[in-house]
């Protein structure tokens, strides 16, 4: 049984036209560059896309907006896209906001196989429109139902050919849980490495979450806000 | 009357030793800063830090290590770092000490809103939803009125909602609040600001207590 | 007729490259003795390995690396550790291929009661009623009759149920069976077992096609 | 803010008669076997124990057992105790039995500030009585709550002074949500570090969780079943 790709052109074959993909990544933190690249280049069209933000203009999901790929967008936070604003505004773009934490545990959820759960969060806002309320411990507590995807794409640090992962810092946040609620979840690294190269006890995702991985190449790594304190004298 | 500068000071007084705090983007931010002289307060960034440390000294920045407003940030000794789901457990799970965050309005019950304007770009609420919702503790940051001089602390929030009956604590550029039993209550005021001031800045109930002490910096 | 070694020898054909496996306590746990050559397969415990490896050589064992029996056991090369509800979400989450285990009853509906005799003391279900609820692929592997020969293939199970609807494959001393539209249907024969023989110990509706093949091992 | 203590016997101060813990570990592996001494010279009685096992006769909870302290026990698999046995059919015990998956669901539930959630397991069966039932995508499934404890007692490899947790193995087990769900956690830990000595991205329970963290002696780590393969000639 085979994971490895040779790159992303190869792991990302089976996604097609209207798909829901799952895409990693914090901002520009922890994105699959590779995969995203690819995409673009595939020209494939109609996507839903479950990712956090946006991208910025000229990066990230950004780069699929641009290109009109994206029919749908399903994030907490899209700011920093004026070409998001734009295909908002006018119509051409769907976007359902969705508050951090729910969405982070629904891409669990999907992946664990817990089907609904209940969560405090956005109880009494519009969020909370037309789904089910119970009242837990005197407080109201709203319905949430688990996500998945056609397809997660993730970006880790290293991984091993049997598709055990690890992350680096913050470039972890939704990669961990996406990579759990992909029907097939295809992961980069920056590193492939063999069985037994990565210690048992520190694995953030186990193998058995990824179907397809590929050791990318170029990574741009862009900082969206670099923020520095001055150098003491 | 304070600047944002002195509101993350006063903000800073209400931390306690051994806590553990969500800063939002903004005047909370700020807070960070004014920790008091041997107090150990660990900040939470909801992209996955616990131990969040000061921004990185120029060539110190790594793109894969940011704070949830997408800043390069570092990490203090005895930090730790986890998923987003994680990290939300956290903050559901009611793990977190204090949450302080900005508003664009606040109602007399602690309702609050802070993520959209109808008709302007929505950027979306992040994790603020899931903050307020779950957090026992939240102080909201803010300017009192609007450029326009139009109160923010309301009867009711013309906005649309983030969270309601959250808000317990208030400090603004005139004075520090309490809300309870559907009133502001009046705790302290800004330097230099009178009773009267804060009564024009608030549309709100205000409750005012027969002495008001002027916070002290 | 098959003993426990040749139950897990059949059952161990049913496994292809690359799955992912669960194996419950006693005659399942003799399957990952008899993985075909050539054929990668992980094995998952549920208490938080994949990647399971054959039992320790003396000296070798670890009292912080036992399996869900409770045995000492070693790592293969690529395996992970996680904790149990990790294990349990891969579980729920229908990420394991094929989960292998034993019962005390199976209906001709695939109902299975493997957890609680009435009267008897109760250990309890462990990790068997997430495991029957969540699988696609569950194969029962077990003795067709108890001790005195009455068959624990039922129209309906007498004894409280771990789980509803959910067996579809038996391998059995005598058989290997489907079940479906509420039948057992007899698909191979152990070797110099009879139909007549499978049908005798088979209380619940059994189909029995044209021609039943005897399995080869 | 110290959250070290200098031993099990400081460490389990406040819990009192009555109390509901969850107590970390599967079977004999990674039980918090210095606490459970403490809890038995303690003499407190009544108490609830969310636990995966409940021990052998002479080890683990079976040692709580021995002494009459535990009233209830919560628990998904409890073979292996003569003594739970007596006084389970004598009624001087109570039981309730948990799928193994809702048990650490429920517990990280408890911790992650979700209610109740919706799982297949248990449908069907007695599990399931008087438990609120709906159907996802045509299947069955219960609606399970969430579970705290006044007390969690856990047992990791490797703690620092700040609460920080890593795990060994499969002694992770239980440890880590229940580390989650008590309303004040204690961690023993076989090696107390400073902080700064753990990798940040490597640790399996930050120090948010843990309220009482102590070095531990003496470690048994009794073997239930030691199983070995001959060794080649």
């Amino acid at each position: 049984m085979n994971k490895v790709y040779p790159n992303a052109e190869e792991a990302i074959k089976g996604i097609v036209d209207g798909m829901t993909l799952m895409v990693g990544g914090f901002g520009l933190c922890g994105i699959p560059e590779n995969s995203i690249t690819a995409l673009v280049r595939s020209g494939i069209k109609k996507l839903t896309c479950i990712s956090n933000n946006a991208g910025v203009d000229d990066f990230g999901l950004g780069l699929l907006l641009q290109n009109r790929q994206i029919k749908k967008m399903i994030s907490s936070y899209v700011g920093e896209n004026e070409e998001f604003e734009r295909q908002m505004l006018s119509g051409e773009l769907e976007v359902d906001l969705i508050p951090q934490g729910s969405l982070a545990e629904r891409c669990r959820a999907g992946g664990a196989g817990i089907p609904a759960f209940y969560t405090p969060a956005g109880y009494g806002t519009e969020i909370a429109e037309g789904k089910e309320v119970k009242v837990f411990d005197g407080k109201p507590h709203i319905l949430e139902s688990a996500m998945k995807a056609d397809f997660a794409i993730v970006k880790a640090w290293k991984g091993d050919t049997l598709g055990n992962l690890v992350f680096k810092a913050t470039a972890r946040n939704f990669n961990e849980v996406m990579a759990m609620a992909g029907k097939i979840t295809i992961a980069e690294v920056e590193e492939l490495v063999e069985p037994g190269q990565l210690d048992p006890n520190y694995i953030h995702v186990p193998g058995i979450f990824v179907q397809r991985i590929f050791q990318g190449t170029h990574y741009e790594k862009r900082i969206e806000q670099k923020t520095l304190r001055p150098k003491p004298q | 009357m304070l600047d944002k500068t002195g509101i993350a000071k006063r903000i800073a007084q209400e931390l306690q030793d051994g806590w553990y705090v969500n800063l939002g983007i903004g005047i909370p931010t700020l807070v960070a800063n004014y920790v008091p002289e041997g107090m150990s307060v660990e900040f939470q960034s909801e992209n996955g830090i616990l131990g969040m440390g000061p921004f990185p000294f120029e060539g110190e920045e790594d793109a894969d290590l940011i704070n949830a407003g997408k800043q390069t940030v570092t990490l203090k000794s005895g930090a730790a770092i986890f998923d987003s789901s994680m990290s939300f457990a956290m903050i559901r799970g009611k793990h977190i000490q204090l949450t302080v965050l900005g508003a664009m309005e606040v109602s007399q019950d602690g309702d609050i809103a802070n993520w959209k304007v109808p008709g302007k770009m929505v950027k979306g609420m992040g994790g603020a939803m899931d903050l307020v919702a779950s957090a026992d503790n939240i102080i909201v940051a803010m300017m009192q009125t609007d450029k326009e001089g139009n109160s923010k602390l309301l009867p009711k929030c013309s906005l649309p909602l983030t969270g309601v009956k959250c808000v317990k604590k208030i400090v603004t550029n005139l004075a520090v609040m309490e809300i309870k039993d559907g009133a502001f209550h009046l705790l302290e005021r800004a330097p230099g600001v009178s009773v009267e001031e804060i009564r024009r800045a608030t549309a709100g109930l205000l409750v005012v207590p027969g002495e008001v002490p002027e916070m002290k910096l």
